[in-house]
């Protein structure tokens, strides 16, 4: 079983790393995840949004719905608890 | 085993610093607009404020300050306020979740809108991410039972 | 050499990723299991926002607030926001899945007073 | 700017509604039930207009919060969509309708909070179906797993256990189809959907995108139980509560495989996942390998419950058997057989819950006599299992019916062999069992116990549990009556038109 464990790990290892030959290099500024989507969010959220913190204007109003998931989420962590373990002693 | 020890230096600390630390998780949430911060790092830290009572005092005490009935209601309450706030766009006109219409409602334009419905949104995942925090937190500690019995 | 030296954010998401599913996969006790997985998505994290990195940038607030038409605001003076926000909702899924599966493990600790799968397995059978 | 806000309102009107029922459980816990149902009922009506709006008008795009693709989410739903999302909300709909008694039974502490996780589950799942944006999709798929978790988890003995399993096995999958949204991402810059199609083409023989494909069929294996990765499925739905095996096990696995389909043939072009990468070929001897053990082990389980586990594990090879042979009438059965199995497993897990309120047993050699007791909830199973094993005018013969063309066009003759040997199979199977429920036995000694036969009288199951059956069940008559007019109208637009 351990073996097989093993196995598994080093095959999804040995793909990850054939995946990082074709990756842009780390912190590269014109990598295609820097130039494609994300520059408007920075050149327009204090036009738009008036939030000059960008990661909070993309989180709650551009990609907003997301957060609503998050927080559903979350909320759902929170009633699962309680369905699952709470008990009233009688 | 956690109730029967009481040291009086660990809860007036304590009872110094949540506070304290409840005011520092509203000026992270507050904050969010122009720092890092927002919702959920504040709801977290006003979760722990709580936990944190619970480890130095005892449940029941916890319990006091904030009843099972209050934290559920409060759960509820944030997600209710961040959907609210989706429907009230809806209702005026506009997508789901566009706060640029609540320009109709506020005395602001569009994009000071949006910020003012960002800052809602903020707060009720804080309300959320509290009450969760602190209901999770409860229910693993006791196993359930929101009373001292782990041994 | 350029390869490993330029790209070394990813080794060290990969190996911290296949630790995690070792444990995930590999390991008998339940808690270590938990602890895997946390491992696993943590490495998650480090990968997206590793990728959102960039040279001479610096953190996406915009320094000067409100008067915004004094200079305009180039792309490449602030890192890429986009993996934070992805990674701070991934970090809520990851603590609510954990929150639930302990929930899950205090359960099976009632049940069958022990945490080992091979334990549990033989009180089963 | 504003469009049509049906698609948004499928979703947020059970989303908040789960929002409202703890604080309404405080109050009063009765009216939980009723608001589920009514949440449920507007649901079911908004995904009805929907597909009718879709079919009057093709696609409709939805923007949330004002910003168009790539920067906001988009909601696309067309035909695929509209009509997988009228299937799971009417299901999850009538499902809902049956749990009140069931659900006093099993969890009578519980009530307030298992209609909370309930709903959620049922948002989860639609907006799952609904996203146009690969990582919304990503965080629906963990609102309804999370919920899933938790509702399994509270069924019979072995359930944490199972749940627990199933914890570690979503996790992993959730977490590669992460993973591949992550590659995508950082090759492309962008997590919208019919962006991404546009942008990966050029792409096609970068290492990222191949490995990403991987991740992602791996990941979303992982969630619909393909076979070798469907382990965590046997126990999970076994162990649940009645009402939440007739809920999840219908639905979940099928939204896995609409998300399977979504990815091969909208993110990624057909010309890519066909030709570019032998994933079908993969999927397709996957696939009869899990018809064959599905099929086979199911013949060996005693529990009935147990046995519908088994079937579902074959009847998703199906799908992924549609989708490994990949023309035209193939897929078109393997999507008609995704709509298929979401009632017929309705059927048979709402019967199985029914038998399990009256008697207390899901053992299939205790089911004798069961037709004399509850005659209608008999004869919904009937026809249930009649449509697995493919009798011509109920739903199930006709998608296996063009996933046979489709082997037999694409000259893939073993694959038509395994369809029919399955089928055979599955006749053994359920035949069996309805052997035991009505064949009585001859010698008169066999019923010792309870005094024979005339002894039992008709003690139905009741009329919240026989409505939602009757409906499932009439529904697996119309949609196989009515199955060439639902692929001229519907099923023909949701296959690329490269194919």
């Amino acid at each position: 079983m351990k073996f097989l464990a093993f196995i598994i790990v080093i095959i999804t290892g040995a793909l990850l790393i054939y995946a990082t030959v074709d990756m842009p290099d780390w912190a590269d500024p014109y990598s295609p995840a820097s130039t494609h989507v994300s520059p408007r969010y920075i050149e327009k959220t204090v036009e738009e949004t008036a939030t000059p913190n960008i990661v909070t204007s993309v989180l709650a109003d551009y990609r907003g719905y997301d957060t609503l998931g998050e927080a559903t989420v979350i909320f759902t962590a929170a009633v699962c608890c309680i369905l699952l373990l709470r008990r009233t002693r009688k | 085993m956690i109730a029967q020890f009481e040291d009086v230096i660990i809860q007036t600390l304590c009872r110094l610093l949540i506070p304290f630390i409840q005011l520092f998780a509203l000026y992270v949430i507050a904050h969010g607009h122009h720092s890092p911060g927002g919702g959920f790092q504040g709801g977290c830290i006003l979760g722990a404020s709580f936990i944190l009572l619970c480890v130095a005092y005892d449940m029941e005490e916890a319990k006091r300050r904030m009843s099972e009935k209050l934290n559920v209601i409060f759960c509820c309450l944030g997600v209710i306020i961040f959907g609210g706030i989706g429907v009230v766009c809806l209702i005026l006109g506009a997508n789901y979740l566009d706060y640029g219409i609540l320009h109709k409602l506020l005395p602001v334009n569009i994009p000071e809108a949006r910020s003012l419905g960002i800052l809602g949104i903020e707060i009720g995942v804080g309300f959320t991410v509290m009450a969760a925090m602190i209901s999770i937190f409860l229910n693993l500690a006791s196993s359930g039972e929101h009373e001292e019995t782990l041994r | 050499m350029e390869f490993i030296v330029c790209k070394y954010n990813y080794w060290i998401y990969i190996v911290l990723m296949m630790i995690g599913f070792y444990a995930i996969i590999g390991k008998k006790n339940l808690v270590k299991k938990l602890v895997g997985m946390n491992i696993f998505q943590t490495a998650l994290i480090l990968y997206f926002v590793s990728t959102a990195a960039k040279k001479g940038a610096t953190i996406p607030i915009v320094s000067h607030g409100h008067g915004a038409t004094e200079h305009a605001i180039h792309a490449a003076q602030y890192v890429n926001p986009l993996p934070h926000v992805l990674m701070l909702t991934a970090i809520v899924v990851m603590v609510s899945t954990f929150g639930v599966a302990l929930a899950l493990i205090i359960m099976i600790y009632r049940r069958y007073k022990t945490l080992e799968e091979d334990e549990i397995l033989k009180a089963t059978k | 700017m504003t469009s049509s806000p049906f698609p948004i309102l499928i979703v947020i009107v059970p989303l908040i509604s789960a929002f409202f029922i703890p604080i309404i459980g405080w109050w009063k816990r009765n009216l939980c039930y009723p608001l589920v149902i009514l949440s449920l009922f507007f649901c079911t009506l908004f995904s009805i207009l929907t597909l009718n709006a879709v079919i009057q008008n093709g696609t409709i795009h939805y923007y949330l919060g004002g910003w168009h693709p790539p920067w906001g989410i988009e909601y696309v739903v067309d035909h695929l969509n509209a009509f997988v999302l009228a299937i799971i909300s009417f299901t999850s709909f009538f499902v809902a309708i049956y749990s009140k008694k069931s659900v006093e039974q099993e969890l009578p502490d519980k009530i307030v909070f298992f209609y909370a996780v309930y709903l959620l589950l049922v948002t989860g799942l639609l907006g799952i179906i609904a996203t146009g944006d690969m990582f919304n999709l990503y965080v629906f798929l963990e609102i309804a797993s999370l919920a899933a978790y938790a509702l399994i988890a509270i069924g019979e003995d072995g359930a944490p256990l199972a749940s627990f399993r199933y914890v570690i096995m979503g996790t992993i999958g959730a977490c590669f189809y992460l993973l591949g949204v992550g590659y995508l991402y950082i090759v492309t810059g962008s997590l919208n959907m019919a962006d991404l199609s546009e942008l990966l083409p050029k792409l096609y023989h970068s290492k990222v995108v191949l490995v990403a494909f991987t991740f992602f069929m791996v990941g979303i294996a992982l969630k619909m139980a393909l076979f070798p990765l469907h382990t965590w499925l046997l126990d999970a739905y076994t162990y649940a509560p009645s009402t939440v095996s007739a809920l999840i096990a219908p639905t979940m696995t099928k939204v896995g495989a609409y998300v399977m389909i979504r990815v091969m043939f909208t993110v990624f072009k057909p010309d890519f996942s066909i030709s570019l990468f032998p994933i079908t070929s993969i999927l397709g001897w996957l696939a009869v390998a899990a018809i064959l053990f599905g099929s086979i082990m199911a013949l060996a389980q005693s529990d009935l419950k147990r046995m519908l586990c088994f079937v579902i594990v074959a009847e998703i090879g199906y799908i992924a058997i549609g989708v490994g042979i990949a023309n035209r009438m193939a897929l078109i059965g393997a999507i008609l057989h995704i709509v298929n199995d979401v009632f017929m497993m309705a059927c048979l897990f709402l019967v199985v819950g029914a038998i399990v309120y009256k008697t207390g047993t899901r053992n299939i050699y205790q089911l004798r006599y069961l037709h004399r007791k509850l005659p209608l909830t008999m004869a919904i199973f009937v026809i249930g299992a009649l449509s697995v094993v493919g009798i011509p005018p109920l739903c199930g013969f006709f998608s296996k019916w063009y996933l046979i063309l489709g082997a037999f066009e694409a000259g893939k003759w073993v694959f038509v062999a395994v369809l029919l040997v399955s089928s055979l199979l599955n006749a053994i199977l359920f035949f069996r069992v309805i052997e035991n429920i009505y064949l009585e036995p001859r010698e008169p000694s066999y019923a010792h116990d309870g005094g024979g036969p005339e002894a039992i009288s008709i003690d139905e199951a009741p009329l919240s549990m026989l409505i939602p059956m009757f409906v499932i069940g009439a529904g697996i008559i119309l949609l196989g009556v009515f199955s060439g007019k639902i692929i001229d109208v519907v099923i023909q637009h949701t296959i690329p038109p490269t194919i």
